[in-house]
């Protein structure tokens, strides 16, 4: 048996040694190019920062790659983000180089920083989970194969998060990022009738449902549930009590687009994202038609947003409507907020665009 | 028998590294991770998951830590037909030596599919896949090699931090240290669930969190000063001669126009009383603007995903409570919360969704705290008040 | 028997018009009126109403219109035992001819208490207590006069406009036109009360709002137009010459920044596409500027007081929509929206409730429009979407 | 009988003869002084507005009185403002000075126009109405007492519209007002048990609780309901369907204060008022406490405020922690809002000031 509590290794034996000499001693940094920062230590020490993209999905081997290039020039260190990438420290500038040319190698990408698209936050997927109504990693990739241009520059007005969640629990930050991919059921449960009753209880079943849309079968001798189709939006609470529900269907699951949300407190406070495509059909392994839509809302924003403004305090500031006319996103009733906070989100003022 | 896996064989394409290519290697290794193609070629041609509802497996004397996992093909896929995963709470600020991060390869070659998540987006190393008698010996090797479990289930949920002092000149708080303090202080509650439900804590050194704290954790500590910031105005001068439009960047996207810009002496003033700390003319001047001396933490709650009742950002509870080891303030605050929700939350209520259900004026007297209005954007609208 | 009204009395004193004079003076010539002193003192002495619950009372043919209302000190105050109070319509814009008003003195003097609110806060004249037996008599003598009764109970209520085109140079609609018009039209719902609860209507010639409408209307009409707004530079320097800070005062105000202040020429720019037709620079330099010419109306709907689910504010329902009279595009809207919330509302509910409760997908199929962004502030944040 | 459905007057016959020429056609308007409008037409006409104050309650000898001043004055016309005032309208300037002089002899007040205090809109209170958890003229007759200076002057900020009602039914915009004046129970309904169960039907009863505090009496001979005292938060929904209920109560009646709403969608969008003072005690006949808090928020206002900022914009540009700082308010747990929207009212940034 092993040792219960141990905990985490301490932090302390992992640093390497020029941040435990300046540790809280920072005095400032720059970015020196894309995935390259310096920091600079009140004691005149330098940090250098080489940032690489991750698929996160990754071998053992990945990892030993890594730590090869860390035993190589970096006394046998390295971080991960918390979006991922991976970061190469060393006090010595003269490592910078050799480090970016050994990402290379690797195939990995050296940027992240600032102005840009760093790593899309995501979550499992079809590799994993039993939840998901979309995979991740596959959609990843293919939107980082066409955004990989703004991860390795500093082009855009500000931050941009993306961020992906394979099923509406919302793994992972996605209801606050600039961009955020979510999967959708729209199709009913499907109940499996014979296993209902004995796999799941009626009532909690039926209290499950947010909505009241889950009653008990109409044949009393049918020890199941039955779903109104109108009060149904494909929440997946009910499968989440009662694996008898599943919500999955190839052609009724598929991916909704938000956008505008923001986590720092930086200029604006921090702001949800807002649904702006209803759906988008799932279409492995690439998802054209939301890589597609994703780069031109990219476009758009890239190119009517002040410098350091954020998506959705450009949106706050040209108003949706324009976000919509520029963005040619048809408007919909999904738009249109019917859950408990609804007439929060009512535009209640004559002030409007055309 | 290894599948033809024409879809996914597509990903192995394209600039941004392949998680294909990287199951590819696996595979090589291990007969679960050639299985998981055959799964994502399968689950590319029906466009469904391929995972049932996970089971109750996991480790001795743990309540989680484990996400039980089992195929709904596992005649097709007979080593994926139980698939689960171990959640290894990081070192804080995801910091590693090489010598550690080996020992884990090791161990995961060994015990299980030889695919990871570096990292989990809570933050944990995600040992992705392995059967239920590898559970048991596979982490017996891990805490060998000086890990140990994070949360999982109706637990506390692995806490994480910002880079902070490590590097980051901006930190009010030592967010490493303090992770690593709760950590270890908050070892039960992370391994031996017993709540209404998850909770999660974050901790970021200043207001840029980025943990995204507020957004994703229901305890959020988040480093801030209560004096005025620093300028230094031949830092600031230093920006106006190297072109950088201060006016326009910095004064006029201060959110309360605390700045004020003499464009003819290269002046920037603050009136510090309006100041709200939101970082930007720091983040964008950082060689002229610098947090206050007076440093401490803002403590915020109830951040949360959407299920069921929409998605909660945490919201200040306590505006400044100084943050030195050990911490007793804190951990004793949070003691209170947890204690009040524990014993008033229903199951699958987060401690943001009770407080909403009983009102913050119950809430604040359980945990002791006053009323003040920073906690609030904004009083009530509506008359319906208790008294 | 006169009662001792040392509090009452106190307030004759002080330079505010005193109320207490007037209900002084009505006392001279009715009983009534002298009791309703007497209540006054009594409820300043137990700092409680001496009303009783509304008794259903009212006129032949009309369902409302008529407040009902009963002492709990009858004994004490026999002529205020029943002290009902009518509604009556008033001419729109609330103009007057001394003619009619002394008319109104006149009934008013014979049928009751000879006290009046001019004017009640939905806009009716309200005639102030007077007994059963007079209702009738009053109302006959009231449309003899050629006055009417306004709404009550589950009505239509009276509907109100701003002084509009009679004096105000901003409006954007004929509003009192508008109003006569609608209130004819709709003469039998005011009268006749039928629906789930009560409903308003309120008309404002621009965004000022000058009746109030968005905080109090279940239909809330407001003048805009649809082109840019015209501004006259000449009119611009002339207020730049007489010292008015344009800039401070105006183009820092303007919420979406479409002006541009050219301190040199003293010109005045608008991005027209980024208006939102706030008013705010008209108001403040209305020599100068002036609304566009494509006028029309905007129709929101939903405003109302907190009773029971907190306050609404109107939403917009129609961004743009001429108003020529005979306003059929207007009245059909209004019919359907009407015949909806009859069909699904509950008993008392008013119309925008019912939308928040069923969901505006729903509302909006109902009355046949389709979404646009206009109606919403932004878009939802939950995932909660029904297809 | 009378006559049905004749409706009122048409305005065509109501309004004077340079607004029936000039209908539509103005171009604009200056303020002379306070209470003294000149508006111009296209025509070159001339059109000057008297606006006086009036105690909204008044004897038809009161209305008597300004139609002989209309009369001599205004070729008979008059008209009544949105808040109760009175106005006279003429074309002759040389008659604007004879109307202040005729309604200064009236005893009632020129002013209520442009950056200054209107009348106060208001409802019914102990008068007439059996709802009231306050009184209604006599607060707005002391109050306008003390604001009389503002109200025949124009040097606040900006306009400031007060605002009364006698309980949380609100009749009036008393909702979005600068200042909000509302009369509010703080005691859970008094039940008259004998009567209850005859006049009231006890399940309707019991669902117009919004709060659930209503049960049956479990004592099952009483037919009657009782009331849960920690779940009541006095909102009077209960006596409206039921009498038997009261809620009035001598001490527990009062009053609470609310602010920075607002209705125009000038700047600002139209803003609720929020609570600011949760209880003030009934103080008949001059309610000395409201009136001072009153003054005091007006002054606090006035000082701090810029030119054109209305109470909302002002709060929200400075925050309501400097509005609780600045005018001495105590916040208390009743401020923050345990409501529906509870949660979008809560600080979800670290941005706030000390
Ligand atoms: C390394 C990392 C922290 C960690 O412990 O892992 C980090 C590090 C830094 N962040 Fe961050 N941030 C990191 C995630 C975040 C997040 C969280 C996220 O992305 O999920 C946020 C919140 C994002 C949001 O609002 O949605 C975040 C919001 C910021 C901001 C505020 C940006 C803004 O204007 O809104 C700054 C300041 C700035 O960039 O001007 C900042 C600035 C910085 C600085 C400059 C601080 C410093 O002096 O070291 C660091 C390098 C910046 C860079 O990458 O350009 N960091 N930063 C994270 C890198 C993630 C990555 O690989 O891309
Ligand atoms: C592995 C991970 C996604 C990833 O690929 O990174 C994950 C995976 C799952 N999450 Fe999560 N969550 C993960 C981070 C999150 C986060 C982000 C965070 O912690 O910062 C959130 C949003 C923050 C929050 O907690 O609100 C999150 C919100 C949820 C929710 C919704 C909770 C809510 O209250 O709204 C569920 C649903 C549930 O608990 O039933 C959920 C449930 C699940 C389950 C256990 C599915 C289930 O219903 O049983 C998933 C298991 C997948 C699998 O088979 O491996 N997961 N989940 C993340 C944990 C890795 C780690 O430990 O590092
Ligand atoms: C007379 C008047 C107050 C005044 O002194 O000016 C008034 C008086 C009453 N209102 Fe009102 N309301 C009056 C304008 C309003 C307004 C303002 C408006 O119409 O612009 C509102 C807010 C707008 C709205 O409708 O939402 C208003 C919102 C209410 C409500 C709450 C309705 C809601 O849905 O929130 C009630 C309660 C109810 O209907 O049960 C109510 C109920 C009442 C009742 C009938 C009391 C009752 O519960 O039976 C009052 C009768 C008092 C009496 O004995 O004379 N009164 N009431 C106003 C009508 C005069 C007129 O016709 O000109
Ligand atoms: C006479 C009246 C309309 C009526 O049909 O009766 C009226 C008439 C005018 N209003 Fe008004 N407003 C009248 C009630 C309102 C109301 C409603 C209310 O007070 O309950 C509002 C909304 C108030 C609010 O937002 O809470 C209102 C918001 C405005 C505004 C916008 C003010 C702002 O900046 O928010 C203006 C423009 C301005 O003053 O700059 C305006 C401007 C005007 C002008 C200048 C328009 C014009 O050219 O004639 C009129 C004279 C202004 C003055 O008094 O200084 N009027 N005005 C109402 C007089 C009430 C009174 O006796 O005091
Ligand atoms: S977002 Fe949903 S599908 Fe994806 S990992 Fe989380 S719970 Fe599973
Ligand atoms: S998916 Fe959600 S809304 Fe639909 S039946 Fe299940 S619990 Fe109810
Ligand atoms: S949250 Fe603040 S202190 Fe922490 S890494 Fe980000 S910028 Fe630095
Ligand atoms: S930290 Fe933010 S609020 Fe403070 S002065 Fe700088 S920009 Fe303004
Ligand atoms: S609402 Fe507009 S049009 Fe009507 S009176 Fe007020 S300012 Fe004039
Ligand atoms: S009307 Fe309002 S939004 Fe339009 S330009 Fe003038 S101030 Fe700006
Ligand atoms: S506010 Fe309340 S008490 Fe006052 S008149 Fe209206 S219903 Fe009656
Ligand atoms: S006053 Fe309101 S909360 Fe209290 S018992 Fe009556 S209905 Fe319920």
């Amino acid at each position: 048996m092993g040792k219960a509590d141990i905990g985490p290794p301490n932090f302390r034996e992992m640093i390497p040694e020029v941040v435990k000499k300046n540790y809280g001693d920072w005095k400032y940094h720059e970015i020196l190019k894309p995935g390259v920062l310096r920091h600079v230590a009140e004691s005149g020490d330098e940090l250098y920062t080489v940032r690489a993209g991750s698929p996160r999905l990754v071998s053992v081997d990945f990892i030993r790659d890594i730590c090869d290039v860390a035993d190589k020039y970096c006394d046998g260190h390295l971080r991960f983000t918390s979006r991922y990438n991976i970061e190469f420290l060393t006090p010595d500038k003269e490592k910078v180089e050799p480090i970016i040319e050994a990402a290379k190698k690797l195939g990995l990408p050296v940027g992240g920083t600032g102005d840009g698209i760093s790593n899309i936050v995501h979550t499992q997927g079809w590799v994993h989970c039993h939840s998901a109504a979309t995979d991740s990693s596959p959609i990843v990739k293919a939107l980082m194969d066409e955004l990989y241009d703004y991860f390795i520059s500093m082009k855009l007005p500000a931050k941009l998060r993306v961020s992906l969640a394979c099923c509406i629990n919302m793994c992972g930050a996605v209801h606050c990022s600039d961009l955020a991919i979510v999967g959708v059921h729209t199709k009913i449960p499907k109940i499996d009738h014979e296993k209902l009753g004995a796999i799941c209880e009626i009532p909690t079943t039926i209290a499950s449902c947010p909505t009241g849309a889950i009653r008990r079968h109409p044949d009393k001798e049918i020890k199941s549930v039955v779903v109104r189709e109108d009060l149904c939006m494909y929440c997946g609470n009910c499968f989440t009590v009662c694996p008898a529900m599943p919500l999955a269907d190839s052609e009724g699951d598929g991916i909704a687009i938000y956008a505008g949300g923001k986590v720092s407190n930086a200029r604006k406070p921090p702001m949800f994202s807002r649904l702006i495509v209803p759906f988008l059909p799932n279409n492995p392994p690439r998802w054209p038609e939301v890589v597609e839509i994703i780069k031109k809302i990219v476009n758009v924003y890239a190119k009517n947003a002040r410098r350091y403004e954020r998506m959705g305090e450009w949106i706050e500031r040209v108003g949706w409507e324009t976000f919509f006319r520029l963005t040619e996103i048809p408007f919909t009733e999904q738009h249109i907020d019917d859950f408990t906070y609804a007439r929060e989100t009512w535009r209640t003022t004559t002030q409007f665009k055309w | 028998m290894k599948e033809e896996t024409p879809l996914v064989d597509e990903l192995e394409k394209g600039p941004w590294p392949s998680y294909v290519k990287e199951i590819k290697r696996a595979a090589k290794k291990s007969k679960a991770a050639e299985d998981l193609l055959g799964v994502q070629e399968l689950s590319f041609n029906d466009k469904v998951t391929h995972w049932k509802h996970g089971g109750i497996v996991g480790v001795t004397g743990y309540g989680g830590g484990v996400i039980g996992r089992y195929s709904d093909v596992p005649d097709k896929f007979p080593n994926v037909e139980s698939f689960h995963t171990l959640r290894v709470n990081h070192p804080a600020g995801w910091f590693y030596n090489t010598k550690a991060l080996r020992k884990i390869c090791d161990v995961w070659e060994k015990h299980g599919s030889g695919l990871t998540n570096m990292h989990g987006s809570t933050g944990d190393i995600i040992l992705l896949g392995t059967t239920t008698a590898h559970l048991q010996p596979c982490f017996n090797d891990l805490t060998e090699a000086g890990f140990d479990l994070g949360g999982s289930g109706s637990a506390l949920r692995t806490p994480t931090a910002c880079v902070g002092p490590a590097r980051c000149e901006w930190t009010n708080i030592n967010t490493l240290d303090m992770v690593q303090d709760l950590t270890m202080e908050f070892q039960d509650e992370i391994h031996r669930p017993r709540w209404p439900y998850k909770s999660k804590i974050k901790i970021s050194g200043c207001p840029n969190d980025c943990v995204a704290a507020i957004a994703r954790a229901d305890l959020t500590i988040i480093g801030t000063w209560r004096d005025s910031l620093k300028i230094d105005q031949n830092g600031v001068k230093e920006y106006a001669k190297n072109g950088f439009d201060i006016k326009t960047l910095v004064v006029d996207k201060c959110p309360t126009n605390a700045l004020e810009w003499d464009e003819k002496s290269k002046n920037l003033k603050l009136k510090p009383e309006d100041c709200v700390r939101c970082m930007h003319c720091i983040n964008k001047m950082t060689k002229a603007i610098r947090p206050g001396d007076d440093k401490g933490a803002t403590i915020m709650i109830g951040g949360k995903a959407p299920i069921v009742k929409g998605a909660m950002l945490s919201f200040v509870l306590v505006p400044f409570m100084k943050a030195e080891p050990p911490y007793t303030e804190i951990k004793e605050l949070i003691r209170k919360i947890w204690d009040w929700w524990d014993e008033n939350g229903r199951v699958r209520e987060r401690v943001g969704e009770l407080i909403e259900r009983v009102g913050m004026r119950n809430f604040l007297k359980a945990v002791d705290l006053k009323p003040v209005p920073q906690m609030i954007k904004a009083p009530r609208t509506n008359p319906y008040v208790f008294f």
